[in-house]
């Protein structure tokens, strides 16, 4: 167990449940057990939630009730979007474009499609991690079936032009699907101003329960299902809904909206601080991903001469969650691809810290972060023997 | 994920640093796997009298490199270059599979030091 | 709302949650929210527990921890198992066997498999819904890779020979799957004596959460993930876990096999009680699947002359909850696949009720039950054109 | 699922029975859809003097029943035939999707039943 001043900046990777939505969530353990998909009154009760929850998720995101899928991960509508789209479309091309700086879910859902004779255009990010529009331009082939270009990046933050590839690909008769896992709540998306027909959504990146995520379908798109079964969620994702869970995500939608603006005003605020006070504090340091066009709350910063994993253990023991890369691959021994795909020289990817702010965090944790680092760089760069300043 | 050792080892390293005029250097790894160690000793009747590292690297790579120094210290070049990865390991109460690695790399860099230093004995 | 005087007997469609497992549940929504894949203080704590709930779904079927992958629902682990197996293992066979009486999750993976060129073979049942394990032997085929056949029916509660089959099985290079979420606690399941490869259960119908499930992967069996991404569960499932539906299983399983013995009891002796009363207070029934080799607390009753639905909604009205088939196939036109494929006489499908049993139900609300039916059935009778006794 | 007013005449039937001397009967529906439906008349003066309906099926089917035995009481052959599945629906405040052609039969029904009336005056 974590004592109570665990700071906590790691709110990529997951965040905590809001308060409210536990209270959301509590009665479907208890008296709200029913199916929804039974006719009695015990079912009936918990099928008029879920189809709240969907209008609470559909509101934050401008989009119909009609249009939103659960699933039981950001994992899954990814995976859905990919291959449900390219499956069903197969006919109309084998083509795909993505990126190299995607989740896992997104890459890995592309290369399992390749081995089914799919072909997949990985496209190229600059420095800052913006996506090459151009480059995607000329890839477009009669083939295309399907282009997926992230929202915004789960390890750097930068903001991917989402309306300019949304616009360009309107009426090329081109599915575009977008991850918004890292967005959500983070930057306001209108699909009613955006030309987006697949968008994913999970629930605890934006302070909902963990195991629901929710795929955005825009109304006469073809997609097949990947689980197949009673006929659940329009028969696109069968199995018996995840009550608590789609209570749960609706709920955060909900908070997600409401808070939308002193949120991000929030996040900047302790971003732009933490940034500035390490920057101040710290000597030979990079900052990773757009200066600017980032989600707020995200700072990820490469720390010369020392390597990642002993930063965040050093800050762990002092209370302090951070990540090095995306917290999916936290556990492997490759520097982040991401960092790779923006061309780093690769010591410098080894030393890259991914702050990332969430809604419960305070000004007092920045300071006590801001206090922290230094002394903890400097007993890294001491024991490093690529490092000679002293 | 890692041992108490390991942790331990990790937040309070024993030895570290270079030594100036040392007998012999060990430098091993590279940045593409994320470890790079540098071992340096000085050897008196056969014997390593001091033993000192630096580590870019994990949490592991520190703790096995502070460990190797340990084990090493005083013992004559024979018993050193005897010691083997799973003596780092265990010392440390293991090491998680996918970090076992850094155990081969803090030997390695032993090893090339007490080679190094006997190269220039020779010549 | 639903109010306190419910009599819920529609178990095989979901449970109660047990209020044990919302305790368990509930400092998952609260400070233990961290993400398991995260190698800080916050992320251990939480993987901990995951590994925990591994062993107790484990021990509730005499698996190792190591075998046990989560997935987000039965329907999910019964997809997993027969196209992971499917994919895997297409080198060495293109043949499925399973039966007639599957639920739908795996009648619709196997279908889909179908469109993509596997051959499957569906196995009759007798009139009380046991399948025909001659048939099995005579359909096996040199390119037969899967058996799968279920360890109880949803409908009827029959008992398949799983210990016969695993061993007809022994040795053959065919790998035996059964789904045995409607099995779990309320029946003894011992993989230690029984041969079989894969085995899913699920959370909600063992007085679980709902959205979680599991697959039983037996060591050294060659499978194919169906959702890709950042490697969790042993690469065959990825997704960030599900903590609260898993730890919420974990705590269902350690319950079912704690109480399994005085579980059984208690719904044998309820099953028992119903059936008998229902008997004796009404004409012209007919006791759906098998008279004893069934899931205890399963009464599946057709009421000759009437329709399944209307008596539901009748009981409905009075608060007893029960089912016309399966809940899947309740929001259906058709009558129940299952009693088709026992050769019940059509207009006798229509009327079958399924009462199922479980862990919170009392001798007062069977009585009850008892109490309430015959005016309904009675009151349906007098308005039904086939009925012609009085 | 249901509206209420479907609910209604599901639970309390209007006209439910046969009526033993009819003028005009109309079956209707089959087992396998799982509604079976029998509607008998009584005709005076070109007018449905009396209606009863039986129905084996879902509370769409007997809510739909009632409903178009309430309806069709009183109302002229002319006007009765008339019903429309619509009227029905609506006056019971509509139907699920999946039940809408319970509405179907009840109609079906009614119009067997003055058919049979009209067959039978003839011979
Ligand atoms: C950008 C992005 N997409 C998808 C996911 C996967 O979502 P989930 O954790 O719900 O599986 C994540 C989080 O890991 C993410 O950061
Ligand atoms: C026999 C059987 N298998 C699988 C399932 C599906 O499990 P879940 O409801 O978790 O999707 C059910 C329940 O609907 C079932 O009864």
């Amino acid at each position: 167990m974590t004592d109570k001043k665990t700071i906590y900046l790691d709110n990529s990777a997951t965040t905590q449940v809001h308060p409210e939505i536990k209270d959301t969530i509590l009665p479907y353990l208890e008296d709200l057990y029913g199916n929804p998909s039974s006719i009695h009154a015990k079912g009936q009760e918990v099928k008029k939630t879920i189809d709240n929850a969907r209008k609470q998720v559909a509101d934050l995101i401008g989009a119909k009730e009609t249009e939103i899928i659960f699933t039981g991960s950001g994992t899954e509508a990814n995976n859905l979007a990919l291959k449900g789209i390219a499956s069903k479309n197969k006919n109309k091309g084998n083509h795909i474009i993505t990126t190299r700086i995607e989740h896992k879910s997104i890459l890995n859902s592309a290369r399992w499609l390749e081995t089914e004779g799919f072909k997949v255009t990985y496209l190229n990010v600059d420095e800052n991690g913006t996506v090459d529009i151009n480059q995607l331009k000329e890839e477009i082939r009669p083939e295309t079936i399907l282009v997926s270009v992230m929202f915004a990046n789960n390890e750097m933050g930068t903001i991917q032009p989402i309306k300019e590839i949304g616009e360009f690909l309107k009426g090329k008769g081109i599915y575009f699907h977008t991850d918004a896992v890292q967005a959500a709540g983070k930057i306001k998306i209108n699909l009613k101003e955006l030309n987006i027909d697949l968008l994913t959504l999970s629930g605890h990146k934006i302070h909902g329960p963990k195991g629901i995520g929710a795929l955005y379908i825009r109304k006469g798109t073809e997609i097949d299902p990947m689980i197949h079964g009673g006929g659940q969620e329009k028969n696109i994702r069968s199995g018996t809904e995840n009550v608590p869970g789609i209570v749960g995500l609706g709920k955060a939608a909900e908070i997600a909206n409401k808070n939308l603006e002193s949120n991000i005003e929030h996040l900047t605020n302790l971003g732009k601080k933490l940034e500035k006070g390490i920057f101040k504090e710290i000597p030979d340091l990079i900052l990773n991903g757009h200066p600017d066009n980032r989600i707020p709350g995200n700072v990820n910063i490469s720390f010369k001469y020392v390597e990642g994993e002993s930063i965040m253990l050093m800050l762990d023991c002092e209370g302090i969650c951070v990540s090095t890369g995306s917290a999916c691959t936290s556990k492997s021994l490759k520097p982040s691809y991401v960092l790779d795909a923006m061309g780093k020289e690769i010591v410098f990817m080894h030393g890259s810290i991914r702050f990332s702010i969430g809604t419960f965090n305070t000004e007092e944790e920045i300071d006590t972060v801001i206090k922290t680092l230094p002394t903890i760089i400097k007993k890294l760069r001491a024991l490093s023997p690529i490092y000679n300043k002293d | 994920m890692y041992s108490e050792k390991v942790m331990e080892n990790f937040k309070h390293p024993k030895n570290q640093g270079e030594i100036k005029d040392a007998d012999g250097i060990g430098e091993v790894g590279n940045p593409v796997c994320g470890d790079i160690m540098k071992i340096t000793i000085k050897v008196k009747d056969d014997k390593i009298e001091d033993i000192k590292f630096k580590t870019f690297g994990c949490a592991a790579a520190i703790a096995t490199s502070s460990m190797i120094t340990e084990l090493a210290k005083g013992k004559t070049l024979e018993e050193a270059k005897n010691i083997t990865r799973k003596d780092v390991s265990d010392s440390l109460d293991g090491l998680p599979p996918i970090k076992e690695h850094c155990s081969n790399l803090a030997s390695e860099g032993l090893n090339k030091a007490i080679d190094d230093y006997k190269m220039k004995k020779k010549e």
